[in-house]
């Protein structure tokens, strides 16, 4: 029974939305059960808030590693929530936007959650370069065309990639760097994404139809 | 004193990367951190000192630059601004330096947009450069503002043949008919050049199809880096000239600067923006070329 | 003869074109009485019919250009769609539509109490002016026929959806059915998968724990439920070889999700006493945030190794290279392509694209997965097959052929 | 914790506190300057932090993680209680709640129906105790189902059959964008613009065939070898090549990420550029 009837929601739902596309009647259930969805998604997210409090409340009665810093955690979820849920300091009345300027949650999410997110999102400058320098070796024949594929990529968006093959004749010009790089982009790198876009499709149309059938429930844990 | 900061900065780097290139010639890898510092020095150096390459115009890019340096004086350009504020930092430095061109070489420029959006966008290029940069510069008779009209492709079927069923006033409410410019302007068709700049829909490609062909009017695009490759196939035959993203437009800057005096000493965002992109571009390349030397130096070593 | 009577139609239209414009203008301004010239003429071949392949409330109304619409005088701007219940009035302006333009949707509300409602199975009765840039002077065409909106119960213009999904859905039950009968379907060897086993050995003898993330999926994305039958596997390894598991998740109901997954793996490895629940956690649901967290993981814990598998988006290659600087060993799947890159680029294995959803099939070598699969691969062909058709039929000029894959809205 | 991480601490202290007063002091005489001053000096504090991990990790790093991980969560929640709970529910449930909230009532006969998500989006919250644990597979199977559903006509519609007739392309050449030039133009002209059309017929070639390899690289039931085994072998070449080309793209883009964030250190804290 447990699994029987989320097998048979499944199903239903699935087979209905499908059907839905064809009937033109249905065509609202789309809508409906997205806003179905958000509405359980943010019951999850009090799940997930839940599930915050009791690992850093855990680590710290426990004082394991690092507890020290749980309370930081701690702090900056109960705070943040506070100012949200209660729309602290926000200028404007109860209708107005949580995020409105001036707004303790507007405050911090700018002075604590924006720097930060920009500035980890700006790690990856650092890490393109180590990553390039690290994996982008000649140690066979496919590491070679991405390497090259890439450099080729680079040296077309520098003027050195003009100055290098600026003595090639226009007739040629396929055959200077920046038009090459122009070239990849809309050749080989086309029909690889394409070849790649045309398999995620097949897997995901498949998966769905095993998902609807109730041939794939790995989705629902384990048998007990 | 700014010069000295570049010179020191680029010692830095070079000097590292060589440094960095003989010790893997002895077979030792760089450490990571080493990799972010020169990162770091690449891109922070320009913008405190700001140094800018000298960018070398493509054909692409000198074909339009050309024909608006070569168009006769009084010569009609539509400027189209058809972008979004994403867009906007590889755009914009294009729709500058493109509308700058055009007024001092005493063209008569029309400004439009087909997206809502391009209007904030268009009248930031009037005040950030038309406006300061041409002071004596009269608004109807050198440029007109003719704002922003829903319909897409439809506002573009209907102004091949007629300009002024579309755009009955400019932007402030003023009549075509009493704007000197459109005197002689009935439809797309009596303009010398159409520069259409963005990247989305409508955009480049539908100004192409739904004006350009069929009004016989040469047009020429400045497009966000990503949809440039997709323009190709329309030059020089349907399009003259390609301002592909940021680099595209430092090329149309250096290019000014190099024939316009006035251009060299103004703010030249592309080309500023290309500085950092240069040098860490050039530090990544350098990146991979010790590495492949050290690899192949190592695997040698081991074969012995 | 139907050139005569084109013409025969807009002699008699231009008539009364100006009959209109005689008697109009007297009542809406005389001031203008003497400029009759100024009105152009109406808009001819006035149609209307119900909007197919929809839920009803709507009508398409098409007409042919005035006249004075890009030729003659040249003076209109726009026409404006006139509605009404019954031929007397009142008639109601419903939208408008650019000069050149011959084609107007007229789509209303299924909601009775709203003003643009257009009730199913009524007569309703259109009209349409011809504007010029003074809305003042504008010439109305006939009042058309009645009509009336219907809703269908099936759309047409999605058949070739209909078929793929048919044919599509047959290929997978004959290949589902034949597997369970016991037909032996061979599967290709996938890298990354195989490299698990090993990674998850060598963490034993290191000592050290495995990280798995799951990514930034939903429980309902197909790259997370391929990660769930992944981190089934690996985790029944786990608890064989008595090693530590750590999974940090980014959704609540992944969480939740996963820690059935892993519970169940430790059951059916004869160690449910070894389960912990703490070893699948939730961290935030917000990318970097999540990334930095992970990061500190990767630096603290210095797992063995990590299994990046499922959604990923910017964060691949934060993840990716932290790991290698931690010196794991790193096997990742996604895909999200613009990723794959990274991956590739920093990873020891990836699973690229398909072969993330393959691996399911892979490891659990349950025929109704491996038929899925077979069928996956029949759909492929018929892509290769249907591309040298098309371009047969591009290169040699059957232009219809292409037409099959249009897709109406 | 040894004394030269007390030094270090007090020193990032110390500064911490020297730029909130000197950027109060700039901004004398501006609404709240106080409050921006330590907005200003926090997000330069916790930039720097997060950049000294790449040097490695440490307490100032874990400080930002653990301050982070707390305060994003917690802004998820507040959006997802206002924009949904708050914009999207209650005017369908209850006159007096809208009221309220001061969001318009939504009367329709329709509205029982979401009562549905809130009983789900309970169970779903069951999964916090021991013995209903069970019940969250409910939820679970709504939402799975929707998204398969949604997903199996959704991506054979645009990914499948929209990718797959776009992979009709003339290979004889387009007459209207690259016309017959004569064949000299032909072959002596290697040019990405409309007059090459030898560069046009590579393209619409390469794309062809590399489509067709690339699927069959993602061949699982049939063994790669002899004539199958070479298209794939040339599959995964062009697969490499999408990779490569995306990598050396997409660094552009990092690379103003991190302009962004320097020109915030150098202009918006330390006044250094203008």
């Amino acid at each position: 029974m447990r699994r029987q009837i989320p097998l048979l929601i499944t199903f239903v739902v699935g087979t209905l939305l499908i059907v839905s596309v064809f009937i033109p009647p249905f065509g609202e259930l789309e809508t409906t059960f997205n806003i179905w969805f958000d509405i359980i998604a943010v019951f999850a997210f009090f799940l997930g808030g839940g599930n915050l409090l009791r690992v850093h409340i855990d680590k710290l009665r426990k004082k394991k590693r690092d507890w020290p810093f749980s309370i930081v955690t701690i702090a900056g979820f109960v705070v943040m929530l506070a100012a949200g849920l209660f729309k602290i300091n926000n200028p404007g009345d109860i209708a107005s936007a949580v995020d409105a300027p001036g707004s303790l949650f507007s405050d911090i999410f700018n002075s604590v959650q924006y720097p930060l997110s920009a500035t980890m999102y700006s790690l990856l400058a650092f890490f393109v370069a180590s990553a390039s320098y690290r994996a982008f070796r000649a140690k066979n024949r496919e590491a070679t065309l991405l390497l090259i594929a890439a450099f080729i990529i680079l040296l077309g968006r520098t003027p050195f990639g003009v100055l290098v093959t600026s003595w090639v004749p226009d007739s040629t010009s396929l055959l200077q760097i920046p038009n090459m790089a122009i070239w990849i982009m809309n050749a080989p790198n086309l029909a690889g994404q394409r070849a790649i876009i045309i398999g995620i499709g097949l897997g995901v149309i498949s998966m769905s139809l095993r998902l609807i059938l109730g041939l794939e429930r790995s989705y629902l844990g384990g048998e007990k | 004193m700014p010069n000295l900061g570049v010179i020191i900065s680029l010692l830095i780097i070079f000097g590292g990367l060589a440094w960095l290139l003989f010790r893997s010639l002895t077979g030792r890898e760089v450490k990571r951190r080493v990799i972010f510092v020169f990162i770091f020095v690449a891109v922070a150096a320009p913008i405190l000192f700001p140094i800018t390459f000298e960018e070398h115009a493509t054909p692409v890019v000198r074909d339009l630059f050309d024909r608006i340096e070569t168009l006769p004086r009084g010569s009609r350009v539509l400027i189209s601004f058809d972008y979004d504020p994403a867009m906007a930092p590889e755009v914009q430095p294009m729709a500058n330096a493109i509308s700058f061109h055009c007024l001092t070489r005493g063209h008569k420029v029309v400004c439009m947009c087909l997206w809502a959006t391009g209007q904030t966008l268009l009248s930031n290029t009037i005040n950030d450069v038309i406006l300061p940069e041409f002071p004596n510069i009269i608004d109807g008779v050198d440029y007109v503002n003719i704002g922003y009209k829903a319909g897409n492709e439809g506002v573009l079927n209907v102004i091949v043949s007629d300009f002024k069923k579309m755009f009955p006033t400019d932007v402030n409410g003023v009549p075509l008919d009493s704007v000197p410019i459109f005197d002689e302007i009935n439809s797309c068709a009596d303009f010398d050049l159409i520069v259409a700049l963005g990247g989305g829909r409508p955009g480049p490609k539908e100004w192409v199809l739904f004006v350009g062909d069929p009004a016989d009017v040469p047009v020429g695009v400045g497009v966000a880096a990503v949809v440039a490759p997709q323009l190709y196939p329309y030059y020089p035959r349907q399009i003259i000239g390609i301002l592909g993203g940021i680099k595209g437009a430092a090329e149309y800057e250096s290019e000014l600067a190099h024939r316009h005096e006035q251009f060299a000493d103004m703010d030249k965002p592309g080309l500023n923006m290309m500085g950092p992109q240069t040098l860490a571009h050039i530090t990544i390349m350098a990146f991979i070329v010790i590495g492949n030397i050290a690899f192949f130096t190592g695997r040698r070593r081991k074969d012995r | 003869m139907k050139h005569k009577l084109m013409i025969g139609v807009l002699f008699v239209l231009f008539g009364m074109s100006s009959l209109w414009a005689q008697t109009e203008p007297v009542e809406a301004d005389s001031a203008v009485v003497d400029s009759t010239e100024l009105y152009p003429a109406p808009v001819s071949h006035l149609r209307a019919t119900d909007k197919p392949n929809d839920h009803g409330h709507a009508i398409v109304v098409e007409w042919e250009t005035s006249a004075d619409d890009g030729g003659g005088k040249n003076n209109v701007v726009l026409y404006q769609v006139f509605r009404s219940m019954s031929f007397d009035g009142p008639f109601d302006s419903v939208g408008t539509a650019p000069a050149g333009e011959g084609r107007f949707e007229d789509i209303g509300s299924k909601d009775r109490s709203s003003s643009s409602f257009i009730p199913d199975d009524t007569d309703l009765f259109y009209q349409i002016d011809a504007v010029t840039a003074d809305p003042a002077i504008r010439t109305p065409s006939d009042i058309l026929d009645p009509v009336q909106s219907s809703g269908q119960w099936f759309n047409t213009g999605r058949v070739p959806v209909l078929v793929a999904v048919l044919i599509f859905g047959l290929l997978t039950g004959i290949f589902v059915t034949s597997a369970k009968r016991g037909r032996e379907l061979y599967v290709r060897p996938i890298g990354g998968i195989e490299a698990v086993d090993d990674a998850i050995g060598r963490a034993t003898e290191m000592g050290r724990p495995i990280l798995y993330v799951l990514g930034l999926g939903t429980a309902a994305d197909v790259a997370t439920i391929a990660s769930f039958t992944i981190l089934s596997r690996v985790a029944k390894r786990v608890a064989e070889y008595q090693t530590e598991l750590i999974v940090p998740t980014y959704d609540p109901i992944v969480m939740s999700v996963a820690q059935e997954v892993v519970k169940s793996s430790y059951f059916d490895a004869g160690r449910p006493e070894d389960y912990k629940e703490e070893c699948v956690f939730f961290v935030t649901q917000s990318q970097f945030a999540y990334v930095a967290a992970v990061n500190g993981i990767m630096l603290r814990e210095f797992p063995a190794t990590n299994v990046y598998m499922g959604k990923f988006y910017a964060e691949s290659l934060l993840l990716a290279e932290t790991g290698s600087l931690a010196g794991s060993i790193q096997i990742s799947g996604t895909d999200e392509i613009a990723q794959i890159p990274f991956f590739i680029v920093a990873c020891d294995y990836t699973l690229i694209g398909e072969e993330l959803y393959a691996a399911s099939a892979y490891l659990g070598r349950e025929p109704k997965l491996l038929g899925s699969l077979k069928a996956q691969d029949w759909a492929k062909a018929a892509v290769v097959v249907l591309a040298i058709v098309g371009l047969v039929a591009a290169n040699f000029g059957w232009l219809e052929f292409p037409t099959l894959f249009r897709v109406i809205d | 914790m040894n004394r030269s991480t007390y030094i270090v601490a007090a020193v990032v202290v110390l500064l911490f506190a020297l730029s909130w007063v000197l950027h109060t002091l700039a901004m004398s005489g501006e609404a709240d300057g106080v409050t921006r001053a330590f907005m200003v000096t926090m997000a330069a504090f916790l930039t720097l932090a997060i950049y000294s991990f790449l040097y490695k990790d440490n307490a100032f790093y874990k400080l930002a993680e653990h301050l982070y991980v707390g305060v994003s969560a917690a802004y998820w929640m507040c959006q997802g209680f206002w924009s949904t709970i708050v914009g999207n529910l209650i005017p369908r449930l209850s006159e007096g709640a809208s009221n309220f909230f001061q969001q318009p009532y939504q009367a329709s006969s329709w509205n029982v129906a979401y009562w549905i998500p809130v009983i789900l989006g309970i169970m779903l919250l069951m999964r916090l105790t021991k013995n209903y644990g069970w019940m969250s597979r409910w939820p679970l199977a709504l939402i799975v189902g929707t998204t398969a559903g949604l997903n199996f006509v959704r991506y054979l519609r645009s990914d499948f059959i929209v990718q797959v007739s776009s992979t009709f392309v003339p290979l004889l050449g387009d007459k209207e964008l690259h016309p017959w030039l004569g064949f000299g133009a032909f072959v002596s002209n290697l040019d990405l613009s409309a007059t090459g059309q030898l560069a046009a017929l590579a393209t619409n070639w390469v794309v062809f065939l590399g489509v067709i390899c690339g699927i069959v690289y993602f061949f699982f039931s049939k063994e790669h070898t002899g004539v199958f085994g070479r298209a794939s072998r040339v599959g995964i070449w062009i697969l490499m090549i999408t990779f490569g080309a995306s990598f050396g793209y997409t660094v552009m883009g990092r690379i103003s990420l991190l302009v962004g964030r320097i020109t915030f250190l150098f202009r918006d804290w330390l006044g250094l550029i203008s």
